[in-house]
């Protein structure tokens, strides 16, 4: 197994010790649960962001810890969900009595333990409410089953809902936003290599090396199709076509833009993919007011990429430009 | 039961890789394990005790899907069987209808969403049936888990609903479901428990 | 060949348009040379910054073009030095009078290109001068041989030198504290795969799946030792002796480190490796100014890491605590 | 010589993997590329216009460390050759002796470091002796390319200290130099087109 790791079971509180140690000025971290605070919490009178996930998707989502954004990051094991215990202590850590507010992604186990933390927290005083993110386009939607997936697109929830908070809005009106982005956000991915989660220490799918598979979710969840290799440019119409073509006009105003990397794409390939999906959405008549190409939700060593686009509004749009302070990809 | 996991940990988490994320093994057998480590640790009293203990350590040590899913179902039969110290037919039936009913709500899933539910169902109904006709407890909790496998297999043809599969659609069908199949390994586990 | 692109050939000018339109606030690409140039050059009275390599080490260098770092980057062929041609087409769009300083990494290709391009600036009245990075100890130093490599330490190089031709320094003045970084910087990185440089589209060397390589070149280039993969904190153990074990004395004073992922390797490890970076600091009574980790010098999917101390003076932490604008890595 | 650098590309791209950046061959395809196109637009008189057309081709196309190395090479070539048009072997010799020194000149470097230099040094002298001792042109390129053979073939057992293969130290022994190898591959190529 081709890793820089020391024992498969503590790569996750070694990360954390190592952004904790790399970023003093950012973050503290509480080994006994797992989780990222800021070094100042709890910020007084400001509603308190917590999200959290399986680990694997770093710089997602301690990176994202800090002024202007979240207030605290649950580290689950590798693509596992954290524990409500896990999130009770963030809840404590960081509530500054204005309210605890969760980005959740939408998944099964995401969802469910936040809402018994929640459910915990609320029994010892703290209210909290929480937005469940699901932009993932790859999957059909419905009531009836789980619905979508929530992938990169939750970044953008963290910095929009995260400046909203920063900014004094109370745990309603960031919810408020935070819907809002969910409502306006819309991503889809595709990788070209399997990742290998420490514990299982081998590919979690076989791809042979000419194929690719549209649709992938964050965690090695097969996609929609299994194909062969296609040009950069085909696969960003492929995944472009479906984002545009969700339910969401992004013809209208503006819209912020990530292509995501996944963890094994080199940023070279990234921005040959970003070139392209420029070039798609100013043919469809899309206005970009920024766009953003990096790794910012990634799968462990996954070779790949998703595009999101998020409709804007006068109010995210200034909540995206408001500034923050967080360990991710920041070069100096 | 944590043994259980722990032979079947590979097994399990190879059939999550197939429609999932590769986990369910894992997340199981650690669950069980600080279950295990727990008791060693507590001496309950009651099977109530045993039921709440368990509980609490895959609540806060599992994560992902299963964790509260189970975690919830283990509350909820402590919760109908009370101080009691030596369970009944009856009382079994009882405990593994409210485990089902937890695991229900908090999972929002219903019967033929390729779920624990798959499982659970069939085994209570085979548990109920059983403790009916005058079974004893071992009598019930092997109906129950006969009805399990069976549900688990069954899963197999199902396309899922809920949980990470569900985002394969029709690419789910062809594999049997993770959920189902730890729910049935947990119920021979216990009655091999009984037995042994 | 799992790579998103299209034409191998097309690789570079799609990338450098894709940063252009990613970044238009901060870029402009000028096609027929390959370079990119600060959106706002030439910058009038100030000394201009001008680097360049060969490209696969994205983000390394157009993504530190912007204020407060370089005013240029020259890309050539993946890891094939530019030639004294783009170099001088460079030199002359961010020429503000005050004289071009270029900032090369010691390998011959790169060397005797900007030396080329120098005399060709100079026959056209524009001063030039040049440092020559060459911070890797992973190759013995030696005045008769072509020396050490420049690696992830160049980055230090850019940001200090970047900072102080912003502060007004004269030509002279920059060459001076680009000198005094590179004299205090050391740097040495491993690798665990190989990379697939897109023309070639078959890894550059074979390395068994147990296998890891110690003091690996950006390029491809084989490393000093072969050997068979060690936990994180042995690797991280042999690194960083090497590197505290050379002419800099990194005791005295307070140091930046920086933790650079070559491409394809997760974050999640960076970290990893980083936490045990901190404890050996510590140990062996090293102070710790600030610390980077992420990826800024890469070998396009190469999996592995390279670690770097700076020896700072007063002087270079305020350069280095200086704002700038750059696309590498910003979140937001 | 375009075309024997593309017949030879993946060798040399080859040669340059085992101790440099897997590069030379794409390189020098992609310089005799430019400088057949450049030599096909310019229709140009004298062979030192044709030296010297190369010579631009190859500095502002191959980059690396052949580029400025080959480019200034040719470049002096052409300058000792001033408007000449028939060569006679000392011209050749003349020619060749200047590009050395070019090389020598802008790559710091001497024989016995696994370069260029040990190809073209003894190449120099054997050009030298076939001129002196009266020899065609023909023949003054023959012996130079033949000393190159040899010269190319020589650097295998030595350590390189200068370039890429620097970095090696003594793992570079073993290993036939990229550069070395296309300088032989050129002059071989000079003579084919003397005698086709
Ligand atoms: N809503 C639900 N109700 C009941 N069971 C569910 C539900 N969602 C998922 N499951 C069960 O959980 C199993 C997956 O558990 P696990 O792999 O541990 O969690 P995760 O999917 O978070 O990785 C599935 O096989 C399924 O049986
Ligand atoms: N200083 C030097 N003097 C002469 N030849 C050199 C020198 N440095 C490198 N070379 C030659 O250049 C060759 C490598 O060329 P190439 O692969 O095109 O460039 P790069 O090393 O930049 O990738 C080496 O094999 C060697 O023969
Ligand atoms: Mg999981
Ligand atoms: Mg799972
Ligand atoms: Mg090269
Ligand atoms: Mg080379």
């Amino acid at each position: 197994m081709k890793k820089i790791i020391n024992a498969p079971e503590d790569v996750v509180p070694e990360q954390l010790r190592g952004m904790e140690l790399a970023r003093p000025d950012l973050l503290r971290y509480m080994p006994e649960a797992n989780v990222l605070v800021r070094a100042d919490a709890p910020v007084e009178g400001k509603v308190a962001l917590v999200s959290g996930g399986g680990s694997g998707h770093e710089p997602a989502h301690g990176g994202f810890v800090g002024p202007g954004m979240l207030d605290a990051a649950c580290a689950g094991a590798v693509f596992t969900s954290p524990t409500p215990d896990q999130m009770l202590e963030a809840t404590k850590a960081v509530d500054g009595g204005a309210g605890v507010f969760y980005v959740v992604k939408n998944y099964t186990g995401d969802v469910l333990n936040f809402e018994m933390a929640g459910e915990l927290a609320q029994a010892e005083g703290i209210e909290t409410d929480y937005v469940v993110v699901d932009d993932d386009v790859a999957v059909e939607d419905s009531t009836y089953t789980s619905g979508r997936r929530g992938i990169a697109g939750t970044i953008f929830v963290h910095k929009i809902a995260g400046a909203a908070a920063e900014d004094g809005k109370d745990l309603a009106g960031v919810k408020e936003i935070a819907q809002r982005v969910n409502a306006n956000v819309r991503s889809m991915g595709m990788a070209l290599t399997s990742c290998i989660p420490p514990e299982r220490g081998e590919p979690i799918f076989e791809i042979a090396d000419d194929e690719m598979e549209i649709g992938m979710g964050i965690h090695g969840e097969p996609g929609t199709e299994r194909k062969k290799i296609e040009p950069a440019n085909s696969v960003v119409d492929e995944l472009a076509a479906k984002v545009l073509g969700d339910d969401v006009d992004f013809t209208q105003g503006e819209v912020a833009v990530m292509v995501n990397g996944l963890g094994g794409t080199p940023v070279m390939e990234l921005y040959i993919a970003y070139a392209h999906l420029a070039d798609v959405l100013k043919r469809e008549g899309v206005n970009v007011y920024r766009s953003f190409v990096g790794e910012y939700m990634t799968s462990l060593e996954m070779a790949g990429f998703s595009i999101t686009l998020l409709r804007l509004d006068d109010e995210m749009k200034g909540y995206l430009d408001a500034p923050c302070r967080v360990a991710a990809g920041r070069p100096f | 039961m944590a043994a259980a996991m722990e032979e079947h940990r590979r097994y399990l988490t190879q059939l999550d890789a197939a429609i999932g994320d590769a986990d369910h093994g894992t997340n199981m057998h650690r669950g069980f394990q600080a279950a295990l480590e727990r008791l060693n640790g507590a001496d309950p009293d009651t099977p109530a005790d045993v039921l709440k203990a368990v509980s609490m350590a895959l609540i806060s040590k599992v994560g992902g899907a299963a964790g509260p899913l189970y975690g919830t179902a283990f509350l909820r039969a402590a919760g109908v069987l009370g101080g009691k110290g030596e369970l009944s037919a009856a009382d079994l039936a009882a405990a593994l209808e409210a485990a089902l009913e937890g695991i229900k709500q908090r999972g929002r899933a219903e019967e033929g969403q390729k779920t624990i539910v798959d499982a659970l169902a069939p085994a209570v109904r085979a548990a109920r049936e059983a403790a009916d006709g005058g079974g004893s407890p071992e009598e019930v909790l092997r109906s129950a888990a006969e009805a399990a496998r069976k549900g688990a297999e069954a899963t197999v043809e199902m396309e899922a609903k809920k949980g990470r599969a569900s985002y394969l659609g029709k690419r789910s069908i062809g594999h049997q479901d993770p959920g189902a199949t730890s729910t049935y390994l947990l119920l021979d586990a216990a009655v091999r428990g009984l037995e042994g």
